[in-house]
């Protein structure tokens, strides 16, 4: 394998580990409440719809993203009023809400565009471009750093660089601030933020929009950033996989970064290497479409051990029964 | 009436179940006639979908998939005075129809088109899933590649192993910046929904793509090399078209019959230079007359070109 | 004290709920510029109005018992089992496997070898994700996501390269023999002289489900197993208090669970499509998950989940089949009960309760 | 944080008053209609049966429930208590029976939790332990900052919540249960903070069931029944058996009665018993024993010395990676002491009964029926099955009947075990462990947050099942019931016995002694008369422990 390759495998990990990444984030302040979340796909695939729709009216991406931030609260306040407002079991929520997004996102798509749920594509400036970095050009000489540099940290959408700087700005949130001290608390013992006076609703409901916002952004990423349009279930599963990164995690956005990265450099290798020959045996494609999922549970059983979720997590928060 | 059912993809699959809705919407503009259309939910409707059909009167009655043809072979019996159509399957019953394309002998010529278009001599194929289907596309086409070029590269990638693999523009769009990657500058896509991801990729990459089953070269004008069109929309038309009086029993649709082919249009014709043209049209031939055989994934499963 | 009486809350809650679901569905319908009238008609017509529409109606209950049962099996024991998707395909390759490996001389031979392929396969593909959380702590959430995909890359693999018939393009199996065939509601109702239901898919795995729902009840309330898988998802420390091993009962649940799912593959595999193709499973894996979770993870609560997702399954695909409407709608309405029954009931709920209490307070006074 | 000048101390009014407050959870009236005082500067206790309503009526004073109706005045001002934020800006502070901690947070975060100054957390952070500091010198209240919530001991959880209520800077302090979990000495500790809190006008309401605690440190006393103020006196005017009267509605024993052992064959031989944690952490260090039938041995001692290990080590669940050696003999066979015949069903199988220290966590499953607890553990029994099924009706009977002879009330075997009140749980699984009629029974923190009337029943059980010629191993912190109930006393510290007593030649100041960790030869330095301090009796262990690991 030569430098190059492993450069532009790289870059496909983090075109592909992004998406991941904010559903994975947005899954973390959510279950860090206390609300377990397994309605990432059906936010994320609202979120794809709503900005490519929007999108392709307005050919303008940012007003794209805000109708797909938009879509993806809508959900989430479905979520909310069902788990927090009214009690309700938090994971039927979010199957319902995975089923909601599915059927109306192509119902709506249909109606209003008719091309059987998909959105016209996105030409020209109607997308998120890719962004160079300054300088990137004149270092891309420089031997090995200015290679890296120019292609792989440079000459990504903006919703990279965002998704990025959400890890840090996350963890400083729920390490450094108030509202992340109180966050982890809701999520650990209710009753705790309860008795100090905090409200454990506003909280919680704070806590699902921005998890909206941030399944909004992998949404409006996946539609209007690495693809040019919205086709049906286009998220194809990334919302479970992101589940599994933010278990995988254990529910620090650190280990976020480091899961989702893993997972998108797994599906990256298999993309590179289809069918892997062995010398004497050549290994499928299907299984080499399935080595993520593997490796990721030979991972799990050997080395990341037991992950205790938030302790009230699941649980919605009654006081009198 | 006749009557047209879409397999589970639907209708708008961007693929083959979308070129048969033409080919019926053609005959309804051009006769004004009516028919039903049907689109499959689930794996047992099969059989209920076509026995309704059959007892309301619809005659013929097309059918899109090779999905059908277990289902179609207990069902026809039932119904001796209803004409059924099969598209991608064989059916050996008197009141069948089964019409095949050889989508080897299309996907044959794109390739020749692939290589002689490829300055970097490595050409992709980008999958939905993995399935025989699928391989016989991207072996023909592959055959093609080496037809023209024997020492061309040729990259191939299947999306995935479940029917999410056919609405991944995400991951075709990655699969093709990897084959880019390793040198590819002219990619084929037999992906469905996920090829749209493809030319998408190609395109933002300024390099060639290759569409499939219906002509997908007005997508991006220019950077689409030509489509390797599979005419379902033609055999749906001439199927309703000969209505009750359709000629049952199995048949081929290759390059002689018209049945597949490349996509030329304003769209591409400044891609496809007089050369090629020329050669493709001679390979064309040469397939006609058997003077070249497109070597058939389906006959032993093993294709000579490329390996799955 | 409970605060209302129980069958208010067993049968009025969820009535209502359903009444809510449906009257958001009928302006999601009248949104999309169709009668929500004609819409239910042609739904309760389609699956409940004829013997052939409740063929099929019960045919989808069949699969969706089988995957809400594994489900609950293993909610009791407090794991959360996602996999049922896959469970139930691997389940389809047992019972390929079996039946293809004999020329069965008669259904009533094939069918309990097969039954045992179906909940061997399953629960095989369940053990690795037990043990793993058993012995290693892997979480079950994650292991059974990606044993999901696992197994449609298996199932893709043996359909494409191994058990393809020679000639076909089709990712199937060939055909089972003549004597693997299930003997279909129909044909059953024929020999009794009544016609019923010709030419549905269900057929005799329908009373096995129905068996298996009896069987589960009994396991999880009226057995000693049933009693520490209890016990065992209620309190981890009192389970170990009175005895009961963790990972004996969290593997044990587990194999059951997928051996449950794996059943399912009698239904759609042996006996509807008497051959294996590669979307047999449909996303009954994660209906089922719904089931469940309607169903209160009670075997009785799941029959009537899986029934309800039944009539919306063939309903809705009369729908899709007959109407201009999309067949996407169905899905929308699947979503609303599902919201409504399951996770918002707490809103009909809450002002029930109040007005029982009231009604109460004024008997007493 | 609130500011004092702001509230007005009108002398004369009470610190609290509240009128006609009622609440019902549902169907249940937790509290009718109850009017009360208390005068500032003052302890004022409250007592009353499980369930009476003592926790309710605080937690709406508090703001954690809304009162159906009613009105409640702070310092003479009337007070519209919508949540907990109005009760602590009114200068009330609460510790609730269930700790309100967040396991997983360091002490500073708990305490600094609702009252942060600003949006960032390093200057809270900062200035909370400079309060706590001075917090802790004042009161001798001293935690580590640093450590998270479940490294600590319950007597220590305790003070975290005792410290975020001062640095609220409460003025009211109100405490529900606070020396349930708490050893004597550690509970001596408290009652001396709380004297020096009063001494500077602060105001303290004091929830418990413990009679002696009312007498010793209260001025006043309410008592309430089936949420009903029954009575408020002035405590040097009442007498425990008069409140216990009021309390329970007849009269009480408040000591059991016992006539003298008489000791058998020896039914459990402990030799060398080790064991180490996962962590390698030594637990128990050359334990020995033995127990004879018909005898009582009693196990002093702080909690967090090793008790936990060895009932769970007996009973068959050891914390698991622990490394254990050692031997056990009962009724002269030996036990295996790991394999798969190590756990506690074949423990059982061997005649041994536990009562469990937790019995919410272990000694009963919360949503299980009454009926199928009192099964629990022992589901294998004949009696409770008839072939492959479990025979519901002959365990439901059993239930019934144990129900009537334990006097468990309600006496509904169909409800729920959460829906008993802590009492009431005990008494199922004492009505459990008791009825198998065990060789051994095992015996942890049987009364701890029982009240008067349930002790004195299980007291008189555990009498009678020795009488009939059983083995009894009980594990308290509380000496009083260690006196009261055992032939023999052992103490440990450390993981070890620390030496072995006869209840009638010793006294509650030898036992504190070995309890701190103070052996016979020690003795002699220690100074006469001067208990050993609290903190150091709770820290020793740990940093002994520390050190061996
Ligand atoms: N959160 C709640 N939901 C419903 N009912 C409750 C709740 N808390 C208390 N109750 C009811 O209120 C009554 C009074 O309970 P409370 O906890 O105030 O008693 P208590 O005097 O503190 O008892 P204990 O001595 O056991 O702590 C109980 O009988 C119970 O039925
Ligand atoms: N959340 C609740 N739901 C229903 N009932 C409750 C709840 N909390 C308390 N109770 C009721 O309150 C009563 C006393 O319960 P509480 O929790 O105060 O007892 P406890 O603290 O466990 O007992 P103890 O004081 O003996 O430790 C019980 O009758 C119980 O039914
Ligand atoms: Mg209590
Ligand atoms: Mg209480």
């Amino acid at each position: 394998m030569d430098f190059a390759t492993i450069i532009q495998i790289l870059d496909s990990a983090i075109r592909l580990m992004t998406p991941l990444l904010l559903a994975c984030l947005a899954g973390l302040y959510s279950e860090r409440s206390g609300v377990f979340d397994i309605g990432l796909e059906g936010k994320m695939l609202m979120a794809a719809f709503s900005s490519a729709a929007v999108a392709a009216v307005t050919g303008n991406p940012w007003l794209g993203l805000l109708a797909g931030i938009g879509g993806s609260m809508a959900l989430a306040a479905i979520h909310g009023i069902a788990s927090i407002t009214f009690r309700g079991n938090q994971l039927i929520a979010g199957v319902a809400i995975n089923f909601l997004a599915s059927g109306l996102t192509i119902l709506m798509g249909q109606r209003f565009f008719g091309l059987g749920g998909r959105t016209p594509s996105l030409t020209g400036e109607g997308r998120f471009g890719e962004i160079t970095l300054p300088l990137a050009d004149t270092l891309r000489n420089v031997p090995v750093l200015g290679r890296i540099y120019a292609d792989l940290i440079s000459g990504h959408s903006i919703l990279v660089y965002v998704a990025f700087a959400l890890v840090p700005l996350t963890w400083w949130v729920l390490f450094r601030t108030r509202f992340g001290l109180r966050l982890r608390a809701v999520g650990e013992n209710p009753a705790s933020v309860d008795t100090a006076g905090v409200s454990v609703t506003r909280l919680r409901f704070a806590a699902i929009a921005i998890c909206g916002i941030l399944c909004g952004l992998a949404g409006a990423y996946l539609a209007t950033g690495l693809s040019a349009g919205f086709v049906k279930e286009m998220t194809a599963g990334r919302g479970f996989i992101a589940l599994a990164a933010l278990i995988f995690a254990k529910w620090r956005p650190w280990a976020a970064l480091f899961s989702t990265f893993l997972f998108g450099l797994l599906e990256a290798i298999a993309n590179r290497y289809p069918d892997l020959d062995m010398g004497l045996i050549t290994v499928p494609s299907m299984f080499m479409n399935a080595l993520p999922y593997i490796l990721t549970v030979i991972i799990l059983a050997g080395f990341v051990g037991r992950a205790i979720p938030p302790r009230a997590g699941g649980e919605p928060y009654v006081k009198e029964r | 009436d006749p009557a047209l059912i879409f397999d589970l993809g639907g209708k708008f699959d961007k693929s083959f179940n979308e070129a048969a809705y033409n080919g019926a919407q053609r005959w309804t503009e051009e006769t004004g006639g009516s028919y039903k259309e049907l689109e499959m939910q689930s794996e047992a409707q099969r059989e209920q979908a076509l026995r309704r059909l059959a007892e309301t009167g619809a005659n013929p009655i097309v059918m899109t998939g090779f999905a059908f043809g277990n289902t179609l072979e207990e069902v026809a019996p039932d119904y001796p005075e209803t004409k059924f159509v099969i598209i991608d399957a064989v059916v050996e019953q008197p009141n069948v129809k089964s019409i095949m394309f050889a989508e080897q002998e299309g996907s044959f010529l794109v390739g020749v088109l692939a290589a002689m278009a490829s300055e970097s001599k490595t050409v992709g194929f980008i999958g939905g899933m993995d399935v025989p289907l699928i391989r016989q596309f991207g072996c023909g086409y592959a055959q093609g590649v080496k037809h023209q070029e024997a020492d061309a590269k040729i990259l191939a990638n299947m999306t995935g192993t479940t029917p999410a693999a056919w609405n991944d523009p995400v991951k075709g769009g990655e699969l093709t910046k990897a084959q880019i990657s390793q040198g590819a500058d002219v990619v084929y896509a037999a992906a469905g929904g996920t090829g749209i991801g493809v030319l998408q990729a190609a395109a933002d990459a300024d390099i060639l793509s290759i569409g499939v089953d219906s002509n997908q070269n007005h997508l991006h004008p220019g950077k689409v090399l030509t489509s390797m069109v599979k005419r379902v929309d033609n055999a749906v038309y001439d199927a309703f078209t000969a209505g009750e009086n359709l000629e049952t029993g199995a048949q081929v649709l290759g390059l002689a019959e018209g049945g597949v082919g490349y996509a030329l249009d304003d769209n591409n014709k400044d891609l496809i230079t007089e050369e090629m043209k020329t050669r493709v049209d001679e390979v064309s031939q040469q397939i006609q007359s058997g003077e070249i055989e497109v070597h058939d994934y389906y006959s032993d499963n093993t294709c000579p070109a490329l390996s799955f | 004290m409970d605060k209302m009486p129980k069958w208010a809350d067993v049968i009025l809650t969820p009535l209502i709920s359903l009444i809510l679901a449906m009257a958001i569905s009928a302006l999601v319908i009248l949104a999309i510029g169709e009668s929500p009238w004609m819409a239910l008609k042609t739904m309760v017509t389609g699956a409940l109005g004829s013997s052939y529409g409740w063929g099929f109606t019960l045919y989808y209950t069949t699969n969706f018992i089988f995957t809400g049962l594994a489900v609950a099996v293993a909610y009791h024991a407090s794991l959360f089992n996602i996999g049922g998707e896959g469970q139930a395909m691997i389940g389809g390759l047992g019972v390929a496997l079996i039946c293809l490996a004999l020329p069965w001389p008669h259904w009533g031979v094939a069918l309990p070898a097969a039954m045992i392929g179906a909940a061997l396969f399953g629960a095989a593909w369940a053990f690795i994700p037990a043990i793993l959380q058993a012995k290693r702590g892997s979480h079950i959430v994650i292991t059974t996501i990606m044993f999901n995909f696992i197994a449609a890359a298996l199932l893709n693999y043996m359909l494409v390269n191994i058990m393809r018939p020679q000639g076909s393009q089709d990712p199937a199996t060939a055909r089972f023999p003549a004597g693997a065939h299930l003997p279909q509601l129909s044909e059953m109702a024929a020999m009794i002289g009544i016609e019923w239901g010709k030419n549905t898919p269900v057929n005799i795995t329908f009373f096995i489900a129905l068996i298996a729902c009896v069987l589960v009840w009994l396991l999880i309330w009226r057995t000693r197993l049933g009693y520490e898988i209890r016990a065992l998802g209620r309190s981890e420390p009192a389970a170990l208090y009175a005895g009961i091993s963790p990972v004996r009962i969290t593997v044990i649940a587990m194999l059951i669970s997928g051996g449950l799912a794996g059943l399912m593959a009698i239904n759609n595999v042996m006996g509807e499509a008497e051959r294996l193709v590669l979307n047999a499973v449909e996303g009954a894996g994660f209906i089922g998950i719904a089931v469940a979770l309607m169903g209160r993870n009670h075997p009785f609560g799941v029959l009537l989940a899986a029934l309800l997702f039944g009539f919306l399954y063939q309903g809705g695909g009369e729908l899709a089949l007959w109407t201009t409407i999309p067949r996407e709608l169905i899905v929308v309405i699947q979503a609303l009960v599902i919201l409504f029954t399951g996770a918002l009931d707490n809103m009909v709920r809450m002002p029930l309760e109040r007005i029982f209490l009231a009604l109460r307070k004024k008997g007493r006074a | 944080m609130t500011d004092k000048a702001k509230r007005p101390e009108t002398a004369s009014s009470p610190a609290i008053e509240l009128r006609g407050i009622s609440k019902s959870f549902g169907p249940v009236q937790a509290n009718k209609n109850i009017s009360f005082k208390v005068a500032r500067g003052t302890v004022h206790g409250i007592i009353g049966e499980n369930g009476a309503g003592k926790s309710t009526l605080m937690s709406i004073l508090y703001g954690f429930y809304k009162p159906d109706s009613g009105e409640i005045l702070v310092n003479g001002q009337p007070l519209n208590v919508t949540d907990s934020l109005t009760a602590i800006r009114a200068g009330i502070g609460m510790v609730f029976q269930h700790f309100k901690l967040v396991q997983n947070f360091t002490v500073l975060e708990n305490i600094i939790l609702g009252v942060e100054d600003g949006k960032l957390l390093r200057p809270s952070l900062a200035k909370a332990r400079g309060v706590l500091k001075q917090l802790a010198a004042e009161y001798q209240l001293n935690v580590d900052p640093d450590e998270t919530i479940e490294e600590l001991s319950v007597g220590h959880q305790q003070r975290v919540e005792i410290l975020k209520a001062l640095y609220r800077q409460a003025d009211i302090l109100i405490l529900d249960e606070p020396t349930g979990v708490l050893t004597p000495a550690e509970a001596d500790h408290l009652f001396r903070i709380l004297e020096g809190l009063k001494a500077e006008g602060k105001t303290i309401i004091l929830i418990t069931h413990k009679l002696r605690e009312i007498m010793e440190i209260t001025d006043n006393v309410s008592v309430m029944r089936r949420g009903e103020m029954v009575a408020s006196v002035k405590t040097s005017e009442t007498s425990p058996e008069q409140l216990a009267e009021l309390m329970v509605g007849r009269k009480v024993l408040l000591n059991v009665k016992k006539s003298p052992a008489k000791p058998a064959q020896p039914v459990l031989e402990v030799r060398d018993l080790q064991l180490a944690d996962d962590e390698g952490v030594q637990r128990l260090r050359n334990v020995s024993f033995d127990i004879h039938a018909g005898e009582i041995f009693g196990i002093a001692g702080v909690s967090g010395n090793g008790q936990t290990q060895l009932l769970e080590l007996l009973g068959g669940y050891p914390e698991k990676g622990s490394t254990i050696t050692g031997s056990i003999r009962m009724n002269g066979q030996e036990l295996d002491l790991t394999g798969t015949r190590s756990d506690a069903a074949t423990r059982r199988a061997r005649g041994i009964g536990h009562i469990p220290e937790d019995r919410q966590s272990e000694g009963l499953i919360m949503d299980f029926a009454a009926w199928e607890n009192s099964a629990f553990g022992y589901h294998h029994a004949a009696q409770y099955n008839s072939g492959l099924f479990m025979n519901n009706n002959a365990i439901q009977q059993d239930a019934q009947e144990k129900m009537e002879r334990f006097d468990i009330r309600p006496r509904d075997p169909h409800l729920a075990a959460r829906n008993f009140s802590g009492g009431n749980q005990q008494k199922i699984v004492v009505a459990r462990e008791i009825e198998r009629n065990p060789d051994l029974l095992l015996v942890g923190q049987p009364t701890r947050g029982v009240d008067i009337g349930a002790i004195e029943f299980i007291h008189k059980r555990i009498i009678e099942l020795r009488d009939a010629g059983k083995a009894i191993l009980l594990v308290s912190v509380e000496l009083d019931e260690i006196l009261a109930l055992s032939d023999r006393i052992a103490v440990m510290f450390d993981g070890r016995i620390m030496g072995e007593r006869l209840p009638s030649e010793t006294t509650t100041g030898e036992l504190g002694l070995l309890m701190a960790g103070v052996t016979d030869t020690e003795r002699h330095d220690a100074s006469e008369g001067i208990p050993p301090e609290a903190k150091h009796v709770q820290e020793l262990p740990d940093e002994q422990a520390g050190g061996a690991g």
